[in-house]
């Protein structure tokens, strides 16, 4: 089957460092704070007291939604404090819970449940990726819409990262018993995965699991294609708009990734996280974290020290989010860690734009982004707009190629900020 | 807005437009002969002297005016001849001519021998070129000098068109709306030589 | 003779004629202008900073003739141009007390504390919404002064120590600094006012401790020594009411972060008298 | 009233300068500019016309009907052009022949229909005339200003005169009408860097 | 402070590497090939010219930094790269204070008045050309015999053609002379070898520094209106292969055309002004006074990049409807 | 290519249903420098007949709604059309020459068919929008009561 | 037809009526800050000097000439023009009403517009027929259209993502940017 075509983007030239590293498992922490919104489902429902005893995934927060994902507990042990106002990576307050933990693997007993969706939901299975909307709601949405065309992700989001194909290399069977359970809640004629075409024995173990029931698409490595957006164009030859409120169950098609897939076929709560840790350098480890454990514990196994004017990322280097300081816990939020020394800091000003057209060039989804971050710039928020502002995923190719290196970027979120805040202002 | 006003303003408009045109009828009456007399010396005069020789008369005084053409209106066009006589026989004949230059029409000056058919001298009178790349169809004297000493029947279009004459590089434009001025000129001579009665 | 003749007649009729088409037009298009619109707004600033709500000084001449606001409604106009405006219109003007702005933070380089660099678009609103703005205190000033930038006449500068600064001889008390600010540090006070908390956090003493040597802790000291009961503690803030506060100076001493300091309208500072 | 008559007069100089301060009348200002003697002819014909309007103007200011005071402002300033391009014809007749075009267009150039309407029609003679004099030296300095700029790096002249030595090759860009932009445009400039500086010393 | 201080910036957090210094380095080294061959021509006053051309403009770009109170950013090389693009246009012989007035004007009114790199709508190297053409047709318009005796002046190919006419060109000017440059021809310093000149645009074009898109619509642009005529009547013009080989084509095409501030940004927009200019060269050529059209029609045609910007692709997903609205 | 568009004005007269609205021609005759000066003998504002559906009385500032056909097709029709009808005009009129004298045909055959051309486009714009009631304009709001 | 052609190259570009003759400066000053209204208002004046040239010639030849009072010609002309203006505009209203609703402020802008004048002067100046008064109005108007347009789209650009310094805002870095274009009209030199 031959991939819709893609116009802009990035070729990057190490994209699969990581793949032949196996996944280690961090050893589980003494102390994790279990922050409780970790998705699109809102702040969960607090489920414990302080100074309860309670089991490796046990529910500590229920969703606020029929279909959202609850959260349970990483470890066993007692919860020593529960904070009301806990500052996430995001910036956004939440409420956390902290586990000390009591040093042996005691699991929670969870009662088999017979109908697939209701599994999905008990086990707290999200989408890991950028939007990290709950799978169980997702799935509800796809089975009223009549969604026929399933579309698995295996494809990394960023360079550097690497996990997902690491993962369909390594669990390709946990994969396919997902597929499979997907196939009991929809009525899929279809199922597509996406893989790297550079990952060969990714493909290999895929095509051994999957015995053809599945139609593999390996695609040249070209950021950012593993956008849902984009990834559907490439895979259905489709284009759904970004901000347009179009879905893409609305053409019948789902998109989930193999991580997702891969927690729904183990049928245990998830309660960890496959990242890939890099940094400037390059690629460093493959790891299995519990969620709730700080980074600083993950970066100490990996014997990185940061740098103070270094970056700590939480996911890859086009579109992640920078640290504050090394006590963020992980969540399921996490897409990866990425340490970058304090000269290897991109320094973005609010240069004049030399209209060379690279970002133009670059854009996936044909946007102009020098004016749009220009008018934004001149707060002049209703043209930027008029420049369909809100078509931009953010993906950042624009401000990579930038031979002035504006913030395009931060300007495109500046004035959807703006521009949200008047609307609800009025 | 009522019947009252409106002819108020029309007769306001119409007093102020008589009263503004009655003062300029008496200043152009007061002025017309100096106004007269000033467009031919400055126009004609400098010109006249620059390509005139060897005469004893007034030529500005000594002219004719003969019709020489109907524009597109079917009226008459008219001419000046300035006659410059020695010793009472005409030595030379000047009249002028226009072309086409870059910064607008292009007027030169031209002396005819009526007696040899033959250009004397050619200057130019009135020009809008560019100062400092046109303007040397005046300044620079060799140009019009290659006009000179040149029986009217000669070709004095531009060397690129066939002709006789350098053009000024660079001033092409303007070279030509002297050459095609000249040219002109020439045959209109031809034309009316017969009813200048020499 | 003639020729005056014909000149007047035919000038004449061309006038003639020019006067009726525009004797025409003005009865069609005839309609009736207040002059003193015109006279109104010849006397506004003319800055067209919007601060009254319309889309320009015009506007708001129109509003005012019209009778729907205030002839103070100008914010940058000052009280005499208001009186003018009233005595022109024929119509009374209750005396609004001028406002300035004022820096309700003092948490500069050397007094608070950063939690992390950051680096992007220098303007406050921008810096915000990075992990919710560097500063460890969540109420303090950014110091990217988007503030200074909003300000239509001049009237603020950045200071020394990365605090913006009011010059309160320049301002209008037109408010747009207080209303871009992300964390609403300028804040509008009537000229009168004696003293003031120059602090916004509404984190609890503890917290402030831990980021700022000059946030307010809410201890209550103040409210405590303050004869006029002028002095309230809203979450944490310590907040005076000017209309109660006389300005003695009992509550300076008290307050140990010092941050609650009389209102001193110079040019160029509102630096205390401490 | 003395004291008025002057301000009236001085304003027209910096604080009011024409076409300097405010966009109006660029269009002679471009085209007459190229030497210091045209801007002058064109500068003291301005003059005549804007204090020969302000005074007519002032004179009939209140026997004029509102709606059509434009029409006969305007009426009243084409004679005032229509009487300098007689005079210059009969009397200087070469600068009749370089302004051209230029001093019938006076009748469309803002400043004197702007001086009438803003001024002349709400105040008495004596104050018009100082006004109308002060704008039109106003301009004509204007002229002279950028006239100079354009005839001394132009062509190395000032009034004809030589100024730079001989060897000076001149820059005819200067003297077309581009030269004439950017003068224009960078004159405006550096006036209100001056502006600007003046402010700011003020303050 | 307990906790070292990471920098918090919104991403991305890497970059290509790009910057106006690379690129102009770039074009610089593009050019030397065209100064190699100019210098085996016209020998040193190529080099005398040229260095005063990037001596002055980055000494004019220093000076006006100052004076427009900018930071002081000559290391970005684009006044260098822009004084050499200039000296490109300048015949060997020209004398140094006209390179040197050309420099000012080119960086007063091709850049800083705008607010300096990337502000401009019309190329500096072009202002500065076009003015010093006016003021100094003879010191600018006129090339030197080249080698011999430089204090002659030659018809270049373009003059020959504008003065005579087509007919003798082959003989006068072989193309293989015309490809490679040689001391037949004469013209400006960029001029001489086409071949050099076709190196150094591909160069840029596969260092992906410029767009190939433009060069290829210009140099159509102009081969398809010259060939038009040409069948026509080849007696009295000119074959496209002269055209594309004769003057500034090859030069205009790459160097000129793709300045990146004065070009479109979208792709059929660069098409579009790629050909637009490459026919405007040729109207040029033909029917005006000059002999070379190629700068004056990027010149002209840079007026036009903002419409050609609006020829911008459909934007993703746009069949559904206008992202104007916001529909979250 | 047609838009809404609604503009702001003070209702002068009313009969019946409909009323006289005096409104700003537009906003960017406030930004202007020429402050008016443009227009010696026309104003910066003009009357529209508005349907008053709303019994709005004069001297209330009303918001007024309508469709227009959009700025650049209207300039070109308003414009554009006429022009080139005196331009063939004339060249017809000089071509055939029937009064012998090419000026005067020119003059005369131009000036009829500016006639017919605005005679046209009385006609199109009748037949285009003058059944459609969304063209009329309508007092869509009552902002204000009347003065003082 | 070929003079015809020139002449329109000519009026367009060559001798364009604002970058060379120097006439009409004020509204591209003042009216290109937006492609839409340059284009309005680059029609309007396209009518509105093509028909005062051509009436204004209409009224020198059979008004002045006949009467030999050629000298009142700006006194004439000026009120010509004014009234004509306001005359199409009562006309526009009752032609074509929704039209001219959406035209709203184009038409008043031109009477005082310098180059509406001088249009009409020029014609009869140069001894111009009808025809070429009629091709050389329009040719000159088209040519103002042009340069209201292309300054509006090189300033809107230029809005967009430039920095012009604060001094230089506005109408200096219009005029210059005026004077550039001009410049670049000299590569058609000579071609009439
Ligand atoms: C006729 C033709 C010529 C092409 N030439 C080039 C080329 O010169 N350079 C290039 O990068 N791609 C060239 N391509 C390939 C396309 O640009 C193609 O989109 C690109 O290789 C990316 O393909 P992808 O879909 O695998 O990402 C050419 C394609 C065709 C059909
Ligand atoms: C010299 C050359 C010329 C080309 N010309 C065109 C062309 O004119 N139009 C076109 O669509 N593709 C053209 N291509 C092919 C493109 O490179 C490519 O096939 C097409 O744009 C799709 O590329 P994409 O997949 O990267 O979008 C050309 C390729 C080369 C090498
Ligand atoms: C000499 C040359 C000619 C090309 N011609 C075309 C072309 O005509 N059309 C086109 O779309 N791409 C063409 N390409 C390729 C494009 O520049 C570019 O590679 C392609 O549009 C997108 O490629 P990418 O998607 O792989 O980056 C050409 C490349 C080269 C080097
Ligand atoms: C707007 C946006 C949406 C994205 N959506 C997805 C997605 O749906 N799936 C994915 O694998 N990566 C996606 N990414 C890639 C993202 O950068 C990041 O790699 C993932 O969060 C890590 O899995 C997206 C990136 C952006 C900027
Ligand atoms: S960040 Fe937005 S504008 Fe930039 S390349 Fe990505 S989608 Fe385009
Ligand atoms: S890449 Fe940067 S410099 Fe180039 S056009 Fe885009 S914003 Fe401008
Ligand atoms: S007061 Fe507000 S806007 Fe001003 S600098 Fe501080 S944070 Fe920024
Ligand atoms: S300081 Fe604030 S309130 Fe005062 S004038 Fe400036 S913006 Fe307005
Ligand atoms: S348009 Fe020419 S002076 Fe205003």
């Amino acid at each position: 089957m031959r991939p819709g075509k893609m116009r802009g983007g990035i070729r990057f030239s190490h994209p699969l460092d990581g793949l032949s590293s196996p996944f280690e498992d961090l050893p589980t922490p003494s102390v994790v704070t279990v922050a409780l919104q970790q998705d699109r489902s809102g702040v969960c429902a607090l489920r414990v007291k302080k100074n309860d005893v309670v089991l490796a995934g046990q529910i500590i927060g229920e969703s606020p939604r029929p279909n959202g994902a609850s959260i349970h507990a990483p470890i066993s042990g007692v919860v020593t404090e529960l904070i009301k106002a806990f500052q996430d990576f995001h910036g956004r307050m939440v409420p956390a819970v902290v586990i000390e933990s009591d040093g042996a693997a005691n699991p929670c007993e969870i009662p088999a449940d017979t109908d697939p969706l209701a599994a999905v939901q008990q086990a707290g299975v999200v989408c890991f990726d950028h939007k990290t909307d709950p799978l169980a709601a997702k799935l509800e949405e796809a089975r009223s819409r009549k969604v026929g065309t399933l579309i698995v992700n295996a494809l990394d989001g960023e360079p550097l990262l690497s996990s997902r194909a690491r993962l369909l290399l390594e669990q390709a069977e946990a994969i396919a018993a997902g597929i499979d359970a997907l196939k009991k809640i929809l009525d899929l004629g279809r199922v597509i995965l996406t893989v790297d075409a550079n990952a060969a024995e990714a493909i290999a173990a895929a095509t051994r699991a999957f015995s053809g029931a599945v139609q593999i698409l390996p695609l040249r490595n070209r950021y950012p294609q593993a956008v849902d957006y984009l990834l559907v164009q490439r895979a259905l030859n489709v284009e759904i708009p970004y901000s347009l409120g179009v879905r893409i169950t609305d053409i019948g098609a789902l998109l989930v990734d193999v991580e997702a897939m891969a927690a729904v076929g183990r049928g245990q709560p998830v309660v960890e996280r496959f990242i890939s840790v890099a940094t400037g350098k390059g690629h460093v480890k493959n790891l299995r974290v519990a969620i709730g454990t700080p980074i600083r514990a993950v970066l100490e196994h990996c014997r990185i020290t940061p740098e103070p004017g270094g970056k700590i990322l939480a996911g890859g280097p086009m579109t992640g989010t920078a640290l504050s300081g090394l006590d963020q816990p992980v969540t399921k939020e996490f897409a990866g860690v990425f340490v970058q020394g304090r000269s290897e800091v991109v320094k973005l000003e609010e240069a004049v734009c030399i209209k060379c057209g690279r970002c133009v060039e670059v854009c996936p989804m044909r946007l102009m982004p020098f004016l749009i971050s220009g008018f934004s710039e001149k707060g002049r928020l209703a043209e930027a707009a008029q420049h369909d502002l809100f078509a931009c995923i953010e993906c950042g190719c624009c401000t990579y190629l930038c031979p002035v290196r504006i913030p395009m970027v931060q300007f495109i979120q500046f004035a959807k900020g703006q521009l949200m805040a008047q609307r609800k202002g009025v | 807005m009522t019947l009252r006003e409106l002819i108020q303003m029309v007769v306001v408009l119409t007093i102020v437009t008589s009263v503004c045109a009655g003062g300029l009828a008496a200043v152009k009456l007061a002025t017309r002969e100096q106004i007269d007399y000033q467009q031919i010396k400055f126009i004609k005069e400098p010109a006249l002297k620059k390509i005139l020789a060897d005469y004893d008369n007034d030529p500005i005084s000594d002219r004719l005016q003969v019709v020489t053409g109907k524009d597109a209106r079917g009226r008459d066009v008219k001419t000046t001849f300035f006659l410059a006589k020695k010793g009472g026989t005409v030595k030379s004949l000047a009249f002028e001519a226009s072309g086409p230059g870059y910064g607008g029409p292009v007027g030169v000056m031209i002396a005819i021998d009526p007696q040899q058919d033959e250009v004397q001298a050619v200057a130019v009178t009135t020009q809008s070129e560019t100062p400092g790349l046109g303007t040397k169809i005046v300044d620079d004297p060799a140009f019009p000098a290659q006009f000179a000493n040149k029986p009217v029947s000669a070709n004095f279009n531009l060397a690129a068109a066939g002709g006789q004459i350098q053009a000024i590089s660079g001033a092409t434009v303007s070279s030509n709306g002297v050459s095609a001025a000249v040219t002109r000129g020439v045959e209109l001579y031809q034309n009316v030589k017969s009813q200048l009665g020499l | 003779m003639e020729s005056v003749l014909t000149a007047i007649l035919t000038v004449g009729a061309i006038g003639m004629l020019a006067g009726l088409i525009l004797g025409v037009t003005a009865k069609i298009f005839y309609v009736h202008v207040d002059p003193r619109i015109g006279q109104v707004s010849d006397i506004l600033p003319g800055a067209n900073c919007g601060g009254c709500g319309y889309a320009g000084c015009t506007d708001l001449a129109a509003a005012i003739v019209q009778g729907n606001a205030p002839a103070n409604a100008c914010k940058a106009a000052s009280d005499e141009l208001a009186q003018e405006i009233a005595a022109m219109l024929g119509i009374s003007v209750d005396t609004q007390e001028r406002q300035v702005a004022q820096i309700f933070c003092q948490g500069d380089a050397a007094a608070a504390e950063r939690k992390f660099t950051y680096m992007g678009i220098q303007d406050c609103r921008a810096a915000q919404e990075v992990s919710g703005g560097d500063k460890a205190c969540r109420y303090g000033c950014l110091g990217l002064g988007t503030c200074v930038r909003a300000c239509f006449f001049g009237a603020m500068h950045m200071g020394p120590n990365g605090l913006p600064v009011v010059n309160t001889e320049l301002c209008t008390g037109c408010g747009s600094c207080a209303q871009i600010c992300p964390r609403h540090i300028p804040k509008l006070i009537p000229v009168s006012q004696k003293a003031a908390t120059f602090c916004s956090s509404h984190d609890v003493g503890r917290a402030v401790k831990d980021v700022c040597t000059v946030g307010c802790l809410g201890d209550g000291l103040c409210k405590k020594v303050c004869p006029e009961k002028a002095v309230t503690i809203e979450k944490f803030l310590a907040v005076v009411d000017p209309a109660k506060c006389t300005g003695c100076g009992l509550c300076f001493e008290k307050c140990i972060p010092r941050i609650i300091q009389a209102v001193v309208l110079t040019r160029d500072s509102k630096k205390k008298a401490a | 009233m003395a004291a008025r008559v002057v301000n009236e007069f001085t304003k027209g100089f910096w604080k009011e300068i024409a076409p300097l301060r405010f966009a109006l009348g660029i269009c002679p200002a471009l085209a007459v500019s190229t030497k210091v003697e045209s801007a002058l002819g064109m500068g003291f014909a301005v003059v005549f016309v804007l204090c020969m309007s302000n005074v007519l103007v002032s004179a009939v200011r209140n026997v004029v009907p509102d709606k059509v005071r434009i029409a006969v402002f305007i009426s009243i300033i084409a004679t005032g052009v229509v009487i300098v391009e007689l005079v210059m014809q009969a009397y200087f007749y070469p600068l009749f022949l370089v302004l051209g075009i230029w001093i019938p267009l006076i009748v469309v150039n803002c400043i004197v229909l702007g001086r009438a309407e803003a001024f002349a029609r709400k105040n008495p003679i004596l104050l018009s005339l100082s006004d109308g004099l002060g704008m039109g030296l106003g301009f004509t300095l204007s002229l002279v200003v950028i006239s100079s700029i354009r005839e001394i790096l132009g062509s190395g002249t000032w009034l004809g005169m030589p100024i730079l030595p001989e060897a000076y090759p001149g820059f005819g860009f200067l003297l077309r009408p581009p030269g004439a932009f950017v003068i224009f445009g960078l004159i405006l400039g550096i006036m209100n860097l001056i502006s600007a500086r003046i402010e700011k010393k003020r303050a | 402070m307990k906790e070292p201080g990471f920098v918090v910036a919104v991403g991305p957090h890497i970059h290509s590497g790009n910057s106006v210094r690379d690129m102009m380095l770039h074009q610089i080294i593009a050019l030397l090939p065209a100064v190699a061959a100019a210098f085996l021509v016209f020998g040193a006053d190529t080099l005398r010219v040229a260095a005063i051309a990037m001596g002055s403009a980055v000494f004019w770009d220093a000076v006006l930094q100052k004076l427009f109170k900018r930071s002081l950013s000559i290391g970005d090389l684009s006044a260098a790269a822009g004084g050499l693009v200039l000296a490109m246009l300048l015949p060997a012989t020209v004398p140094w204070w006209v390179v040197v007035l050309g420099t000012l004007v080119m960086l007063l009114l091709g850049k800083h008045v705008y607010g300096g790199l990337g502000c401009n709508p019309f190329n500096g190297v072009l202002i500065a050309y076009v003015a010093l053409l006016l003021s100094y047709p003879g010191l600018v318009g006129d090339y030197p015999v080249p080698t011999s005796d430089m204090m002659m002046t030659q018809n270049s190919p373009l003059l020959e053609l504008k003065d005579k006419g087509a007919e003798f060109l082959d003989e006068t000017f072989p193309l293989q002379d015309l490809f490679l440059g040689s001391t037949l021809i004469t013209g400006t310093i960029g001029e001489v070898s086409k071949l050099a000149l076709l190196l150094g645009g591909l160069f840029l074009v596969l260092r992906r520094k410029i767009s190939w898109i433009i060069p290829a619509g210009f140099l159509s642009g102009l081969a398809g209106f010259a060939a038009v005529f040409w069948l026509i009547d080849p007696e009295t013009y000119a074959s496209p292969l002269f055209h594309l080989l004769a003057g500034g084509s090859l030069l205009g095409a790459f160097f000129l055309a793709t300045d990146w501030t004065t070009s479109p940004v979208t792709k059929t927009g660069m098409a579009l002004f790629g050909l637009v200019c490459g026919v405007m060269t040729m109207a040029i050529r033909l029917w005006s006074q000059w002999p070379e059209g190629a700068y004056f029609a990027v010149f002209m045609v840079s007026m036009l990049t903002p419409f050609f910007d609006k020829l911008r692709p459909k934007v993703f997903g746009s069949k559904f409807g206008s992202h104007r609205q916001v529909q979250f | 290519m047609s838009q809404e568009r609604i503009e702001f004005g003070e209702i002068v007269a009313t009969d019946g249903r409909t009323a006289q609205v005096r409104m700003k021609r537009s906003s960017q005759c406030a930004a202007c420098s020429c402050a008016g000066l443009c227009s010696p003998f026309g104003k910066d504002w003009m009357v529209v007949a508005a349907d008053n559906t709303l019994g709005a009385a004069a001297g209330q500032k009303v918001r007024i709604t309508y469709r227009v056909a959009g700025e650049v097709k209207a300039s070109f029709i308003l414009y554009i059309v006429p022009v080139f009808a005196l331009l063939l005009g004339a060249l017809l009129g000089s071509a055939i020459d029937p009064f012998h004298n090419t000026d005067l045909s020119a003059v005369a055959a131009g000036l009829s068919f500016v006639v017919v051309s605005f005679l046209l486009i009385r006609k199109y714009a009748a037949w285009k929008y003058g059944r459609n009631r969304s063209y009329h304009p309508r007092i869509s709001e009552v902002l204000s009561g009347p003065e003082r | 037809m070929q003079d015809y052609l020139l002449m329109i190259v000519a009026a367009m570009f060559i001798n364009n009526i604002v970058l060379i003759r120097f006439m009409g400066n004020c509204p591209v000053v003042g009216v290109t800050s937006s492609y839409e209204s340059a284009l309005g208002m680059g029609a309007a004046v396209v009518f509105v000097a093509t028909m005062a040239g051509t009436t204004c010639w209409i009224i020198q030849k059979t008004i002045l000439e006949v009467l030999e009072i050629e000298y009142l010609q700006t006194l004439v002309f000026i009120l010509v023009i004014a009234a004509l203006v306001q005359f199409v505009e009562i006309l526009m209203q009752k032609v074509a009403p929704p039209l001219y609703r959406a035209l709203g402020i184009f038409l008043p802008l031109i009477t005082t517009n310098c180059m509406v004048f001088g249009v009409s002067v020029l014609n009869i100046k140069e001894e111009h027929s009808f025809m070429q008064t009629l091709v050389f109005s329009l040719a000159s108007a088209v040519g103002f259209a042009l340069v209201l347009l292309f300054m509006a789209g090189l300033r809107e650009r230029m809005d967009a993502t430039g920095r012009v310094p604060q001094l230089l805002r506005g109408v200096p870095i219009t005029l210059i940017t005026a004077g550039m274009m001009g410049l670049s009209f000299a590569g058609l030199l000579g071609m009439v």
